[in-house]
């Protein structure tokens, strides 16, 4: 498999997105990608511990995805989740108290980086056993159906996660029994250390859809605006038809796999021919080719996202700690709900 | 009326699907075939294919689409055909159904009931004799039942879905044919406690599930040495209701656990040190344990029965627990 | 899926087996068929415990596919696999007396019908749980591999075991490491109670090999000399290649899934419509269009298998019990080995 | 010389590797990424791709290979990363690895390594601090190994690659960074005996794994109390050295059992119950056990270090154990 960084996106842009979606799509990415090198930062100083999964370089996959969605839908991402929760809305400081292991946090310190949860916004968690969120978004779908909600779940995994069983179990099911699931595969070429061309016989992770009879597309996943419109034909589709739909957005993980990862299994040159083609700048720079970003903005844009950052860090801080004695609480659900 | 323990929760289920909408079943063969014990016969006729379903052979999957529409706020009640393939959505168990509401600080419950056979003593072998309700009484977070008699195969159901969290409902293989009475308004029962089945002075023989027939047997023919044993019933394998235990022990002062599954990190143990944490000082003999054979369930009638307590090894233990005289 | 009785063979009959080829595969299919008649009668009559699963209208696959195979090449199958001991040439005594339970039983009577072992014939064994075969499999090939043995390992399973995860897994893995095993789908439309339409999305089963880069055919299970051929095509190349290969072979199972099953989820006139196209009846109607097999051949085909038939069950009857008191013994490998 | 847990299990799988052509190592990230925990670092370089296999994200096929590959003369080192995804995989090793040499009547035999971390303590929450041993040791047909010392580590691996069935070992993931001297000629260890790793009259803290630091450190902390406790490790969890055990408790009369796993249905409990049947009438107290608090490991320091078993808390429960003075 040649990790070369160009595509052919297999969806066309989104025709005359307006300057100020485009913005906004800028402001999400940018976000995402500040909040996560103050995360990395954080977690340098022991502020935040435990594993953390940065997904920086794939800003353009959730923020391009979520955009296709309704307050009503359904997200189901993985241990790498943080730019989904963001670009969901699940609140900055809400995600960086949860990393501190604070009362404050959006899982009350109980999840921590891979254990994102917002049920208000209908986030159903980052799932840390790769593959095990599948068969959950499948049986939310099902839900959707047997109630008749015209709803679609989102589930995010990578590409590592179609070499397990549960990939193959639940495309078939919500095949069979027509659930309304987008299946959104977040090809950035390695499992951990292994790349694709090493855990799959047969690399276009889109094809793999075809045994089930369900359609699927790739997509270039570093272009937002190509994510987003092909994230907007498929789930489109997938609350029309109440059909599966599998998509493949091509990016990369310019960071080690977690902050363990020495990151000796690619080469120097590969992660620099990726960033130049580093979706934040390529949506910079189609802006700035339009004239719709002049400098000012950008640097307000920039210290608008700083500020967002800094109050979430400044929110985790003050965050209280969660009792021990309360610790069993959350074991089972109290009889009184 | 005159029932069986398969009739008995086929009623269970029949009435949850009648009473509840956000009720539906799912497993391998519930429908079409009628359920690969005939509990869930009839209801696809009833109910139709939405809401009894026909699984693929898939369990981790389907299991875990089971927490998922439970999230989205239906009652599902999954069918595992047996313990034995409940091992392939041991993952989807263990690490969402019991984690989700504690990882996600109390926002999620996962109100899901799954239901499977268990148990050896049909000559099936190895790999389809396996009694594993251990591995799941060991996990914090889920709920684990094993219904004995045909109140508990009618009752448990519904007041398992009257839980918010995951519960495993245990049901053993050769309960299935049990025949017996069953009061016309039977419904649910309270899951907490452990039953006495048997009152008795000498000693407390303590079991559930499948082996509570072959207790009850044994606890008749010692009755016939004036040997007057006690029977407990579990129930709940999770949690377990010690308290009772622990009472019954206190009179009795002699305790042996009854176990179809294997001896070593088995649930037999667990009672054995629970007794010995909170009635050490009432204990006059060692808590004994009677269990399976530590070998793979072998097929041949002789190996396999040689393998499992029987009446008459039960029996034998009773004594043994007790002064010569 | 329609459940029609006719095929196109997807691979063209074995042109010109001799009419002597053609009779000793008849030998065994009409070996399978008595033996598993019997077998049935004696599990009526309590001498067989347990579970049994008969293979009767499937003898065409185990008997054309272990055509291919040269005593080298291994075998892992499932718990409906009395016909590939059989076809395989495990002898029907040590099979029968396993079926009583006997310590004459070819797995001394610890496995019963769903575990035959034959180890000197590289007969692996019945798998009962669906799918746990198919790794066990890639794992000979892969130490063939490692040893630099060109052999096949032949790996059976249903049309059931195609939804579970080891199924995709499995695939992969034997494609992605250039494994030689030859994947048999014996597709009898049924998993159970469940039709094949009911528990695959899409149900051309051969298909389901395209996304691994593997190569498939279909064929004519009741055509014992298409399977024949189409097998040893397909056995050839996965040993030529080193590569795996997956052959749909499309059959019926005239009895029950097994003894315990009231068989009510498929009409009357599907099975016999089926039965039309039993293997044996297409094979001997050849053999006699040929004039190849003369009444007194047939009955003495009949004898032969009858009285071999009725030697086994001889030998189970006078097979021993296990002592329990070695009932530990097999638990672990004894140190003298 | 100095050494590390990690070296020391490396030492081992490089030696295995270059005295058996039949043994040969495979995973996930086993190989280009050097092992998740960096133990297999560099062995893809000096014995290549064939011999050092990067595994696909898929447990269950990836131990049913080995199995299958050690049916095939191979003798392979299978290394699942962790406990946690073990369980993906355990259909092959208990329905396959544990029953082949017995439902085959004796004629197979699967001599199969399965190495993987398990173990709290990280921050890593619910779905990634699992302590399942006890699970395995359940089961017959497989040994279960805890190395727990530097001599352990390197030696459990070619004594459990010299045994013809399938061995479990499961090396804590807080070890790997323990520093400290090995023999230059270290290598093959005894798998039978549990180990007294300290000496003590008053009482037996019996433990394993990751737990025996906090132990030896309890320990340590009493003996300034003048309370001698012996300390025993395990080492092998199924079977387990109870001659050992009961003789240790013989002499004490008392026992602690710490266990980072949960209690109920616990390894703790097996002990427990084991020393109930054979040194009941030599204990002055009931057997105590010190175990993981019973909720899904979580993420917040404070919260997982209170569920953890601690030297504090081991040091007050074996205080605990003894009469007041
Ligand atoms: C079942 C399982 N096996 C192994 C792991 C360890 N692990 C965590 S992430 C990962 C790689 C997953 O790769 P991919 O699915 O491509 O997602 P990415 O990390 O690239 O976003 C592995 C092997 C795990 N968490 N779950
Ligand atoms: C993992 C697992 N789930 C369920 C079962 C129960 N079961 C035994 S056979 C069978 C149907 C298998 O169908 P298929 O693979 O088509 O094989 P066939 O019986 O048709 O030959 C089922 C569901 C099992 N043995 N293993
Ligand atoms: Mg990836
Ligand atoms: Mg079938």
């Amino acid at each position: 498999m040649t990790t070369d960084a160009t595509f052919s996106a297999a969806v066309s842009p989104a025709e005359g997105a307006t300057a100020a979606h485009q913005i906004d799509l800028l402001r999400t990415m940018l976000l995402i990608r500040r909040f996560e090198e103050k995360a990395a930062e954080l977690y340098s100083a022991g502020k935040i511990r435990g594993f953390l999964h940065l997904y920086i370089g794939e800003e353009a996959v959730a923020t391009g995805v979520i955009q296709a969605l309704t307050p009503e839908d359904a997200i189901v991402a993985t241990y790498r989740e943080h730019g989904q929760a963001l670009a969901r809305g699940v609140p900055a400081g809400a995600i960086m108290a949860e990393m501190y292991g604070r009362a404050n946090g959006c899982s009350r310190g109980r999840g921590g980086s891979m254990h994102l949860f917002d049920v208000t916004r209908r986030f159903y968690g980052g799932y840390a056993i790769v593959g095990g969120g599948l068969p959950v978004a499948v049986g939310l779908a099902l839900a959707d159906r047997l109630r008749q909600r015209r709803r679609v779940t989102v589930c995010f995994f990578g590409d590592g996660a179609v070499a397990e069983g549960e990939f193959h179990e639940s495309l078939n099911l919500a095949a069979l029994w027509e659930l309304p699931v987008l299946f959104v595969c977040e090809n950035n070429l390695y499992a951990m250390g292994t790349a694709l061309g090493r855990h799959q016989s047969q690399p276009d992770i889109a094809r793999k859809a075809e045994p089930y009879g369900v359609t699927s597309a790739s997509v270039d996943g570093m272009d937002v605006l190509a994510v987003e419109s092909a994230a907007r034909q498929a789930a489109e589709s997938v609350r029309r038809e109440s059909r599966p739909h599998l998509l493949e957005a091509r990016t990369y993980r310019f960071r080690a796999h977690s902050m363990y990862d020495p990151d000796l299994y690619r080469t120097r040159e590969e992660i620099e021919r990726w960033k130049l083609r580093d979706p934040l700048i390529l949506l910079r720079g189609r802006l700035e080719s339009q004239g719709a970003l002049p400098a000012e903005r950008l640097a307000a844009l920039e210290r608008e996202v700083d500020t967002r950052v800094a109050a979430a860090v400044a929110e985790a801080e003050a965050g209280e700690l969660e009792p021990v004695e309360g610790m069993l609480d959350d074991v089972h659900t109290p009889p009184a709900r | 009326m005159k029932t069986t323990y398969r009739e008995a929760v086929r009623a269970a289920l029949r009435d949850a699907l009648e009473t509840d909408p956000r009720v539906f079943l799912m497993g391998e063969d519930v429908g079409r075939y009628g359920g690969a014990y005939a509990v869930s016969h009839g209801l696809l006729e009833e109910f139709g294919p939405e809401r009894v379903r026909d699984a693929p052979l898939s369990e981790s999957t389907f299991v875990g689409a089971g927490i998922g529409a439970a999230l989205g706020g239906m009652r599902p009640v999954v069918e595992v055909m047996t313990v034995n393939f409940s091992l392939l959505a041991l993952d989807q168990i263990v690490n969402n159904a019991a984690t989700l509401h504690h990882m996600s600080g109390g926002q999620l419950s996962v109100p899901l009931v799954i239901r499977m056979a268990t148990g050896a003593g049909r000559q099936l072998a190895a790999q389809h004799s396996h009694s594993l309700e251990c591995w799941y009484a060991h996990i914090p977070g889920i709920r684990v039942l094993a219904p004995a008699t045909l109140e508990d195969a009618r009752g448990m159901l519904p007041s398992a879905l009257r839980l918010p969290d995951p519960v495993v409902i245990f049901e053993h293989a050769s309960l299935y044919g049990m025949e017996g009475d069953l009061a016309d308004d039977a419904g649910a029962v309270e899951l907490d406690r452990a039953a006495v089945r048997r009152e008795g002075r000498d000693l407390t023989c303590i079991t559930y599930g499948g082996s509570l027939g072959k207790v009850l047997a044994a606890a008749a023919e010692l009755a016939r040495e004036d040997i007057s044993a006690e029977v407990l019933d579990l129930r709940s394998l999770r949690p377990l209701d010690v308290a009772t235990l622990v009472a019954s022990v206190r009179r009795t002062r002699r305790a042996l656990v009854v176990d179809e599954g294997w001896k070593t990190g088995g649930l037999a143990g667990e009672v054995s040190a629970v007794l010995m944490e909170q009635a050490f000082y009432d204990l006059d003999a060692p808590v004994a344990r009677l269990c399976t054979a530590e070998l793979p369930i072998p097929y041949a009638k002789q190996l396999e029965d040689a393998a499992l307590p029987r009446v008459e090894t039960i029996v034998a233990a009773a004594r043994a627990l007790l002064p010569a005289r």
